[in-house]
This record gives C-alpha cells, structure tokens and sequence, in this order.
C-alpha cells in the first residue's frame, strides 16, 4: 500500500501523520493520533457519531479520507474544552442530563457548536433539523435539544 | 401449601393448576414437585422464578415461604 | 430492618439532579468505550459471516489465508470445544457456526492480523464450501408442517405434539372460564397482528480487546452490560477456569439488552491464544444488524369481549414468536405481560416460539412485552371505538390494583397503575383539542422488573469520603443515582461519594444490567454496605467512648449517643471517625452480597397525537406524554431520560423499524440508512410525568424504570393513527405504503 | 445521503470483478496497492484516469465513495482527488447564470444567496442529501455520476435543463444532465472522463422552481419517490414553460413531457393538477423494494409533482 504523508492542524496543533490511501479521517484521528473522542458508529455517514470540523465545515470523519486532511484545519471535540474549561455546550450537556450512554456524544456538540457559531438563536425546529444527522439512541434527543438551548441562551448573554 | 404453576405445565400435573406441597423454603418446593411430578423436573433445571406474594424471586432456594403464603411458579425471566 | 418498611423519610440527596461521575469524561471525549483501547503488539481481528441464510458448511479451507504475509492466526468452529451446557453451546454456536450456516450474516471463520486491510483481505482467501439449504425467515411460515427445519432434535417437552420441528417451546397462562366470560360480553373483538423484527440500535458496534498468554492466563476489555456474564460464558466455551479470565467492562455506548451476550468475545479470545497477541475486534455496523440481537418476530392472535359499559369478560392471546435460529423463551414473558395491566375473571395467553433463519434473539428492553401488549392494547382500543366509551376510563374501569390477581398467576400488592391513569386523565394533555386529520391515542404498559445477584463494596476514606464499588456497567447515569443512595444513606454530601464499575477480579459476581434492575438492586446492596459501614463506625465511636455499641446511632452523617442515659458526647461526623479509623482498629468498609429480590413491577402509560398525510401515508407524532410510576425516582433527570428514550425507541419501532429479509433469505437493511430509527426531526418534545407510589420492596421505595417505557408507544402510535384514518391497524411498522393501503382499503 | 444500495454496488462489482482471477495471496497483495492522487489541471486528472488499468474512481465530496470502499464490495487501484484542481470549488456568474465547480459542496450552494433566489429548487434538492456533515462535502457532480436513480439533486437539475462541462482524454465537452445516468449506477461518461462543472441557465423573470421528495422519516433516508418541477409564468400568471422531472420510480431519473404538457397554458386549475399527476404517475415504472411499492410510489410520485408544482408556481409570483 503506498502511504500517503499529511501534515494537518488539530485543534489548532500542527500534526504530521501517514495514512493509508484507502483510510478514513476518522481511523487516522482515532488509530494514528490517539484522538478517540470522535467514534465510529456506522462508518457510512448515517449516524454523526464521528463528526469534526474540515476547514470550519462539519464533517463526517469517516465519510473523509486521511489524506485528504493534508493542509486542512481539523477540530474534534478533544479541542472544545480551553484548557479545564468546559465549552457552555459541553457544561450544558452534563447539567441537562442530555447524554445517557455518551457515545453519540462528541459528535453531537461538535455538532451543536457548528450550529451555533452559525446561528446563534436556532428555534427548537432548527436544532432538531441541524441534528438529525447524530443519531442518539438512549435520550429520545428531548434533553439535547433543552440543553443545546440553554447553552445557547447562556452564550448568547456572554 | 398450594404452588400454582403456569397453564403449560400441567400437562405434567395430571391437568392440575394447583399442586399441594409442604415447604419451608423454595428448595423444599422445588424438589418436592420433581419428587410428585417428575414430568417437572426438565423446567425446574432450566430454571424457573417464583412468586411470594406478589414478589418475584429468580432462583432462590432459602427464601422462607410461609403456611399461608401465595407461591406461584414462574418462568425464569430475563430482561433488556 | 425492615426493608419493606414504607418510607416516609424526607430526602436530602435522593430526588435531586446532581452532574453525573462520568460527565466530563463523556463531553470530553475522553471516556473509553470498546473500541477506545489498544495494546501493544496488537492485532486486528475480523470475521467472516455466512452469505447464505441456511447452508451445510462442507470444509473450510483456510491455508491461503493463512499464507497470507501479516495473518497471525485463523479459527473456526474446530478450534472450539463443545460445551455440555445447551444454552451455552447455543450462544459458542452463534459466534461461530458449527456445521451449518443458520442466517444471513452467521461467523463461519476469523482471522487475527497486522492490519485491519491484512484481515480484510485474508478474509477473502478463505474458501468455504457450502451446501445451501431451503431457509425460512418468516415466523408464521416456520410454524408450517413442510416448513425447512432450522435446527431438528431442539423441540422441549412442554410442545404438544403435531406441530413443525421448528416450534421449540410451548406456555400457557391465566385463569377463570374463558367461554362463561366471552357469553357474558356485548361485543367480542379478535384480531390478528404482526410485529417486526426490531434491533437495539445501541450507536457503539460490540468491540473488545482479548489478551491469552500461553500459561492460560486472559484479559478481555470489551462493551457489555455484564463483565460476569461475559466472563463465566467466556470461561466455559474456552474452557478456562474463571480466575484466570479478568473481564473490564469498558463504557459502554448503550445496551438495551442487545449487550447481554456474547458476540465477538470468545472469537478474539481464540485468536489471542492462537496467535499469542493481543486481538482488537470491532464490528462493523453492518455485522451489528446482520449478527446481534434483533427482536423476536411475532404474529399474534388476541380476543377481548367487553360489557356495552367497559368491563372485559375474557379475553385471550396467542402468541407466536421467533427469536431466530436458536430456542428462545422470550415469548413466556410475552404471554405472561400481556393481559398484566388488566383485573380480569377469564384471560389465557399461549405462546409458541418457533425457529428461523434469523439472527439469535437477543433481549431488548421489556423482551417480549411490546409485541404482546400492542397487540392487546389495540383492540382494547377498537373495542373503546365501536362502543363509543372513552379509552382512558375502560382503562381505569379494568384496571390492575392493589389484590388484583395478575394473568400470570401472582396477587398484585401495592402498583402504580391506577394512580397512572389517574394522572393522564388530569393532564391538560388529555383534554387538548385536535385539529383535523388529528386523533390521540393512549397505551398502557408494563414490565416485571428484577433483582438478582448483586455484590457492592463501600470504603469509608481516611479524609471522609467514600468510594463505592459495583459490579454493573452505566448504561444511563446509575453510577450518579447509586452516589446519591450511599449519600443519603451515609449522611454525607454527593460530591463526597465516587462510584466505580469493578472488573470482575476485585468484586463478587453480578448478573448482568438487565430487567431495570441496577438502581434498584445495587442501589439496595449500596444501602445495605452503607449500613455495614455504619454500624463500624458506631461500633469504633462506643469504643472510643467508652459505650455499649447499642447506645450510638447514626444520624445525618454522625454518630450521636443514643440518649441522655449514653452520656454527653458531641457527635462524630463520618469524616472525624474516618480520620482516626487507623487508630481504632483499621479501615472502615461496608459490604452487601445478596440476590436481590422485592423489585416491584412497572405501569406505565402513554399519550400520543399524530397527524397522518392522508395523500401519502406519512405520519407525524405532534404530542408526547409518558406518565411512569417510578416508586421513588433518584436522580429524577435520569429517570426522565429513560421515559424519554424508551418512549423514542417505541414510537421508532412502531412507524419504521424492522428488519427486512428478501425472498433470497437476505437483510436487505443492515444499516442506519434503511433500518430507520428517529432522528431528532423525527420527533416532537416528549413530556413525562412521573408518579411516585412507593415500592415496599425497597427502603427508598425505588422500582425499576428502564424498561416499561419501550412497551406503551406501539399501541399508543396505533391507536392515534387507526384513529385518524378511521381504519384499524394491525401491522408493524405502519410505514407510509402500509398506512396508504389501509386507507384506501377504508374507502377513504 | 445518495448512494447506491445493494443492487447497485453488485452491479459495480460485476463490472469490475468478473474480468480478473480468482483471488490468491499475490493478487490480494496487489490489490491493497490503492494510490491516491491529487493533480492541478483537468488534463492531468484525465490523463491519470485513462491510463489506470485498474479501477479509477474520482473524489470530490467522497459521501459515495468512501461508503464504497467501506464496504469492501469495490476494490479501487486508484483515487483521483479533483478539489485540488482550480475552479472546482467556485460558483462563477455565466451568460445570466451560474457555472457550480464540481466540488461545490451542498452547504456551499446553499449559502449562495443569488443561486437560492434563481434556483430554489435546485438548491433544496441538494440540500436534502443527507445530515449536515454530508452537506459539508457531497456535490451535484457526485450525486449525478453515482447513478442513482433516487438522487435528490437530479430531479431538479433536469428540469432546470442544466448542462454538465466534462473534461476527458480528448479535451472538454458540454452536455445536458438528463443525457449523464444511463441506468443504476451507471452513466455515460467515457473512460477517463469526469464532470468539472455544472451550468445553471440563465433564468427568463417569473420563473421558479420546487423539488419534492418522499421519505419515512423526516431527514437522512433514500427518496422513494421525488419530482422537481421548473416554471416560468407569463406576466399573466400562465404558464409559459414547464419541465418536471420524476425520481426513484424508474431506472433513471426521468424528465416527463407530458407531466409538463399538463400544466402547459394553464394557472394550475384543479384540473391541470390532476392531469399533471396523472402524468408523473403514467411516466413512472418503479420496482417493489425495501423503501417502497410499487404501486405506492406511482401514487407518490403524481402527489409530489402536483404539491412541487404548486410552490414552484407559488415561488414565480403565479396566484391561484
């Protein structure tokens, strides 16, 4: 297999890695980077459990080859705390009781924060279209959506 | 005391629902039915719960029963 | 102490909604789920499934593989032994075929390699020979006399002869005169229903990690609700003493039963003792749908006769279920919750279960009760209808209570059931008016709940706090709820107290997360070990005081002399006794091993608005409410979040769900693109309601809530949906085609 | 998300599949030499892909392809990366309408204030492809070189009469989307050509377009049954041009003449809505599968081209 040789930024890190051409995103993230927050649920794009930002664009990781991460900005949820300080989201999540088993958790903030550096006041509506890509088994979403709410509520009087 | 067995197994009681026993505790009961109704005994190893006055027990044998207790035998159950 | 004392007691940390131990791990991205760990010199593992639904498997030849450059070892069914126990050898037989292929997607063989594209590709080169076989995946089709037979010699004793060789277990329930109750009714409904196949869905594929030395020693990290389970069931199909095996179980990204068992595990085990590596298996999700646990598939008969003013005079169910290729005795639980809701002279239930080419069932929340209870609830409903009376009051008309003696045998004591329904019919729900092409319906629920096998280990810390040990894998948010009993036990604050989940080596056996019983049970052992506990501490406090031990209890987080007779001492907080514990003969540790028992059944009952596109049969769920008797909810958000999420899976079940075989034997859907379950879009907000009766089984008055909320929203969709389109339905999942078709066979 | 289900990826298997030995180690050993390029120009792209021997597939969005590769039911030898060659990810005014490079994601699209108010329809096709993060990268070129005939972007780029700029080994050509699938999973494109842009016409005033699809769910499945329909009204409300084009109930997705025929002089009276769906319903020959029946989605099918010609005339100023 001829490798391929990317250099990336994660989380605002520069990081070089080789991956094989076949390789996903998220194998790389997950397998060469130690990076295991993003999870892979389906491996087809139909769950979101994987989801990053490329270049500021919510991805799925595993829909994105390694190598096509060469030169890209890259931000998985490991980089959405500053430090010990919990994103309003990631706050907002823990005190809303909005994740039961927590697997489909790091997709859904990185989810949740793209949404609302895009759209500040999303209507509940909004949320749930944004979302309905990150299946959440366990919750029945009602407590994500009052949590992504709040969160947004809190940043938006930041 | 009267156990009362689920519908099924009383193709193994000559038809009845109801079966006479004396028990101090649910081992008691479980090897007296084998004992009266061999044709039990196939459930009884694969296991089987029982009701104490409307409380479920799966599989223990010291529970006490008492003279005027209520011992329904159940299935052994599992859940989600 | 009378632990079926009914509490009174008001609460300090049980009913509030403190952040859960795990959280920032959870929003971090830093928790550890199955897949999350490697070891060095690891392998990938991979398996290679059946393509057939049915198939004798002649030879497999494996030596390509094998040859392959970076391939560290191949196994199959040969490199197993072949356990006595049936039940056992039934779940080996499922990780890896034996003999015969028996559905779509069955391990024949596995391979432990450098890479993950190495096993993929020695996949390939292993050539089985197989003889394809007739196959029969649908359950009524199975039960025919010249049905193709799944697997011969596996009928139990309790069949009643004359019937397929497929059909492997036969119960009956109930009481009173069947035919007396149906002579005294003015309307009798029988209907006839069919449900899918649903699948867990749980978003993390099974993964684990098995390290085998050569000396016999093993380590297993893997996602499971029960590291016991996969430790004893591990043990005795490698044929290990289960000391030797140290089963961790991971986080686990969710279960709902689907993670009872086995899968993967004893395969990455075989090629760990093969290769003499560690092996990493991760399924992908299309192994997930093709070889885990779906649900049984059922077609269901039931017959309700009712007074013109709402009382039921009989009424009788039959059941027949399939949990797949290997016997399953899900249907007993079926046939015993069907009618559980209801105080009824005359009912029966009869269940058969019969075997198919499908994957072997595995439990999924409530297992057996939604299909059986659906199939009750709705013509329950027709019969609401075609009377003209208000479901809501038929429903409290016949409802279970306090005496009632249950369909399945057992006398009632105190349940939740009609203080239930009481609130729904007090809720503005109830009473919100609906437009057009709108209609409401409602469902009750039920599950038994359990208790079983539990072990807790509590440590009193030096600088008072305390650490709780427990054998059961958090699957939505126990480790906070059993904090918050040992809190409120001990006196002390939550953020004092740490819950860990033990690997199987530093606690007793527990059985595995099922049956809603982890707040209850271990909540219970936690209680008991905090009480242990305390009555050490009591014990250091009367020797430090130089008291009898009977003149010191505890209250509010202190030791207090017992009265003006004890003497004068001011009390000692946990924290002061904890400090000098070395002092006064050593650390301090409660303990509680028991099985559990008093869990206390659940009633639940759920509100449902749809709207429905009569053009295309689209259904739209516009309001939700769920109504739960929690006993005494803990951490209230967490029950909440069970109310919710089962109420979810139940309307998921109910419009899209199901597994899909073609005539070829095949799924045609292992994905999450075609096996639809919600999306957020999907569904409106859902609102709960939960009641508190308290159960006398528990001290707090805790019953179990997870599983009771999956069972109401089947009937609950239906109902609202037969409703509105003004014709009754009586499959699932009513996709869009099939509600059309009801329509336009209404004239509509 | 677009893509082929099962049927489709065994077609493409068998394509590429049955011609080679059975494997053995040496062959699985060449079979994991996968290569993954990124050239700058459209030649070079061209050149790489008419002189693989093997299996080429191009990347722009990769939503499809790296499915298929996931699946392991295609094997590629090579992966030809297009998003570093220039103008694949530009949207360029041209002659009174827009030029969409071939990697224009969906999110881009969508942000495209002017080509939204044009081409509504067009753009809310493309934005119903799967969740968010597929719209962060899935494309129109993509979406129509798989081949599927359920693709959500196609309707609406039929009826728009939209023309596809492909590039090959005998240098670049101009043809109209319609002409691009020719059966599931297959299209018309020739060894070593791919698509480099979409052109979007120029619009005549009071015209608008609406595209509908049937799912079960509210997001993220497959349409069972889709129609897109393009008008352009008279100052008076009549129609004046009319394209409909129906999805998912035919190997390919269709463009329906009389469908638009239907609807063509008239404000869309009662009676020209039915005849329009009695139209799309007559034009439509589904199969039987899991998503659908067939008799279920030839009803569908008229239902979404009468609702989607309603907003679409709705959206060009037409009162009813």
């Amino acid at each position: 297999m001829k490798t391929v040789h990317v250099a990336a930024t994660i989380n605002g890190d520069p990081v070089e890695f080789v991956c094989e051409p076949h390789e996903s995103l998220l194998d790389a993230l997950r397998n060469r980077l130690g990076l295991t927050g993003a999870k892979e649920g389906c491996g087809t794009g139909d769950c979101g459990a994987c989801s990053v930002t490329l270049n500021g664009r919510l991805v799925c990781s595993c829909l994105v080859l390694g190598a096509e991460a060469d030169k890209a900005a890259i931000g998985t949820i490991e980089g959405m705390a500053e430090a010990d300080r919990l994103h309003p989201l990631q706050q907002s999540f823990i005190d809303h009781a909005a994740l039961q088993c927590g697997v489909c958790t790091p997709g859904i903030l990185v989810a949740a924060k793209a949404l609302l550096e895009r759209n500040p006041d999303p209507t509940d509506t909004e949320v749930r279209y944004w979302l309905a890509g990150n299946l959440c088994r366990c919750t029945g979403y009602d407590k994500i959506i009052q949590a992504v709410q709040d969160a947004a509520r809190q940043m938006r009087h930041a | 005391m009267k156990v009362k067995i689920w519908g099924s197994l009383s193709a193994f009681t000559d038809g009845r629902g109801e079966l006479e026993v004396e028990a101090e505790n649910f081992k008691q009961l479980l090897d007296q039915l084998a004992e009266q109704y061999p044709g039990l005994k196939p459930q009884i190893e694969r296991g089987v719960s029982l009701a104490l006055d409307g409380w479920i027990y799966r599989e223990a044998w010291f529970t006490p029963i008492g003279p005027d207790s209520e011992v329904v035998l159940m299935p052994y159950m599992q859940g989600g | 102490m009378n632990m079926r004392a009914k509490s009174e007691r008001a609460f300090k940390v049980v009913g509030t909604r403190p952040p859960r131990p795990d959280g920032v791990d959870k929003v971090t991205g830093r928790a550890l789920y199955g897949a999350d760990v490697s070891a060095p010199g690891m392998l990938a593992g991979r398996i290679l499934r059946s393509p057939h639904p049915h198939a004798e498997i002649l030879s497999i030849d494996t030596s390509a593989a094998e040859a392959l450059p970076g391939v560290k070892a191949v196994i199959t069914s040969a490199d197993f032994g072949l356990p006595e126990d049936e039940s056992l050898r039934d779940i080996q037989d499922n990780c890896m075929a034996r003999g015969k292929a028996l559905y779509d997607g069955h391990a024949v063989a596995a391979v432990a390699a450098v890479s993950p594209a190495v096993a993929g590709a020695a996949l390939k080169l292993i050539k089985v020979e197989y003889r394809p076989l007739p196959h029969v995946t649908d359950v009524d089709a199975a039960f025919a006399k010249d049905a193709p037979v799944v697997q011969a010699g596996r009928t139990l004793e309790n069949v009643p002869p004359g019937v397929s060789e497929n059909v492997t277990s036969f119960c009956e329930f109930g009481h009173g005169d069947l035919a007396g109750g149906f002579a005294k009714a003015d309307r009798i409904v029988s209907r006839s229903f069919t449900t899918a196949a649903t699948h867990q869905g749980y978003i993390e594929p099974h993964a684990c990690l098995a390290s085998m030395g050569s000396d016999g020693k093993a380590d297993l990290w893997c996602c499971t609700q029960g590291q016991y389970n996969v430790r004893s069931v591990c043990a005795g199909i490698l044929g290990m003493e289960a000391s030797q095996l140290k089963v961790t179980a991971s986080e686990i990204g969710g279960g709902f039963g689907g993670k009872t068992t086995v899968f993967i595990e004893p395969v990455a085990l075989a090629l760990s003792r093969k290769a003499g590596r560690p092996v990493k298996i991760v399924m992908t999700r299309d192994e997930v749908f093709r070889a885990t646990g779906p649900t049984v598939t059922t077609s269901i008969d039931v017959k309700i006769g009712m007074t013109a003013t709402g009382r039921i005079t009989a009424a009788e169910a039959k059941l027949r279920y399939s949990g797949g290729a290997f016997p399953c005795v899900t249907v007993d639980m079926g046939a015993q919750a069907a009618f559980a809701a209801y105080d009824l002279e005359a009912v029966r239930s009869l269940g058969w279960n019969v075997l198919t080419n499908r994957p072997k069932e595995a439990p999924y929340r409530a297992p057996g009760a939604p299909q059986a209870i659906y199939a009750v609830e709705s013509v329950v409903d027709e019969l609401c209808e075609a009377l003209g009376l208000d479901p809501l009051e038929v429903r409290l008309k016949n409802a279970a209570r306090k005496g009632t003696k249950s369909s399945y045998g057992p006398t009632f004591d105190d349940i939740g059931l009609v203080a239930t329904l009481e609130a729904a019919k007090a809720h503005p729900h109830y009473a919100a008016p609906l437009g057009p092409g709108q209609a409401r319906g409602l469902s009750c629920g039920f599950w038994f709940n359990f208790g079983g096998n539990t072990c807790v280990s509590l440590n009193i810390n030096t600088d008072g706090t305390v650490s709780v040990t427990e054998g059961n894998p958090d699957i939505g948010g126990s480790r906070a709820a059993i904090s918050q009993m040992a809190a409120e036990e001990l006196g002390i604050a939550y953020e004092k107290v740490r819950t860990v989940v033990a690997d199987t080596s530093s606690l007793g056996h527990n059985d595995v997360t099922d049956g809603s019983r982890v707040t209850f049970s271990v909540g219970l052992a936690t209680i008991k070990a905090a009480r242990d506990a305390i009555g050490k501490m009591c014990a250091r406090v009367a020797k430090i005081w130089g008291i009898d031990e009977d003149a010191v209890f505890w209250e509010g987080g202190y030791a207090k002399p017992a009265g003006p007779n004890a003497g004068d001492f001011p009390p000692m907080s946990l924290a002061e006794i904890a400090a000098i514990s070395f002092q006064t003969g050593g650390p301090i540790a409660g303990h509680h091993e028991f099985n559990a028992d008093g869990a206390g059944v659940s009633f639940g009952v759920h509100l449902c608005d749809v709207e429905v596109d009569r053009e295309t049969g689209a259904t739209k769920i516009l309001r939700y409410t769920v109504f739960q008797d929690a006993g005494k909810a803990v951490h209230p958000a967490y029950v909440e979040g069970q109310m919710q999420g089962g109420a979810a899976q139940g309307i998921g079940w109910a419009l899209n769900e199901e597994y899909i075989y073609g005539a070829d034997g095949r799924l045609q859907n292992p994905g999450f693109l075609d096996y639809r379950v919600p999306v957020a879009s999907d569904l409106p907000r859902i609102e709960t309601v939960i009641l508190e009766i308290p159960n006398p089984g528990h001290p707090y008055g805790v019953r179990g809530v997870g599983e009771t909320p999956i069972v109401p929203p089947l009937a609950a969709v239906s109902n609202a949906m037969s409703r509105a389109i003004g014709a009754r339905l009586n499959r699932l999942p009513m996709s869009p085609p099939t509600v059309l078709k009801a329509l336009n066979a209404a004239g509509a | 998300m677009l893509r082929p289900d099962g049927s489709h990826l065994l077609g493409l298997t068998s394509c590429v599949g049955l011609g080679r030995v059975a494997p053995g180690p040496e062959n699985i050993r060449e079979r994991l030499l996968l290569r993954y390029e990124k050239p700058e120009t459209a030649a070079d792209a061209a050149r790489l892909l008419a002189a693989e021997a093997g299996l080429a597939r191009i990347l722009a969005g990769g939503t499809d392809l790296l499915v298929q590769l996931k699946s392991g039911l295609v094997e590629l030898d090579l992966i030809v990366d297009i998003k570093n060659i220039g103008g694949m990810r530009s949207i360029t005014p041209e002659a009174g309408g827009f030029r969409v490079g071939a990697a224009v994601s969906g999110a881009e699209l969508g942000e495209h204030e002017e080509v939204a108010k044009a081409w509504p329809g067009v753009v809310e096709g493309f934005e119903l492809i799967g969740s968010t993060q597929v719209q962060g990268r899935a494309t129109m070129a993509g979406n129509l070189c798989n081949g599927s005939p359920a693709a959500d972007s196609v309707p609406g780029l039929i009826a728009a009469n939209a023309i596809a700029r492909i590039a090959g080994p005998n240098g670049e050509r101009d043809c109209p989307v319609e002409q691009i699938p020719v059966g599931p999973g297959r299209t018309s494109l020739a060894k070593g050509e791919f698509i480099t842009s979409i052109l979007l016409p120029a619009r005549a005033p009071r015209s608008a377009d609406a595209y509908l699809r049937f799912i079960p769910r509210t997001e993220m499945d497959i349409a069972v049954a889709s129609a897109a329909v393009n008008l352009s009204l008279d100052a008076d409300g009549t129609i004046a041009v009319a394209r409909v084009a129906i999805g998912a109930v035919a190997p390919t997705v269709r463009l329906v003449t009389p469908a638009a025929e239907a609807i063509l002089g008239t404000r869309l009276d009662d009676a020209a809505l039915a005849s329009l769906a009695a139209a799309a319903s007559a034009a439509a020959n589904p199969i039987d599968d899991k998503r659908g029946t067939v008799e279920y989605r030839r009803h569908v099918v008229g239902v979404l081209a009468r609702r989607a010609a309603l907003i679409a005339y709705g959206r060009a100023g037409g009162r009813k």
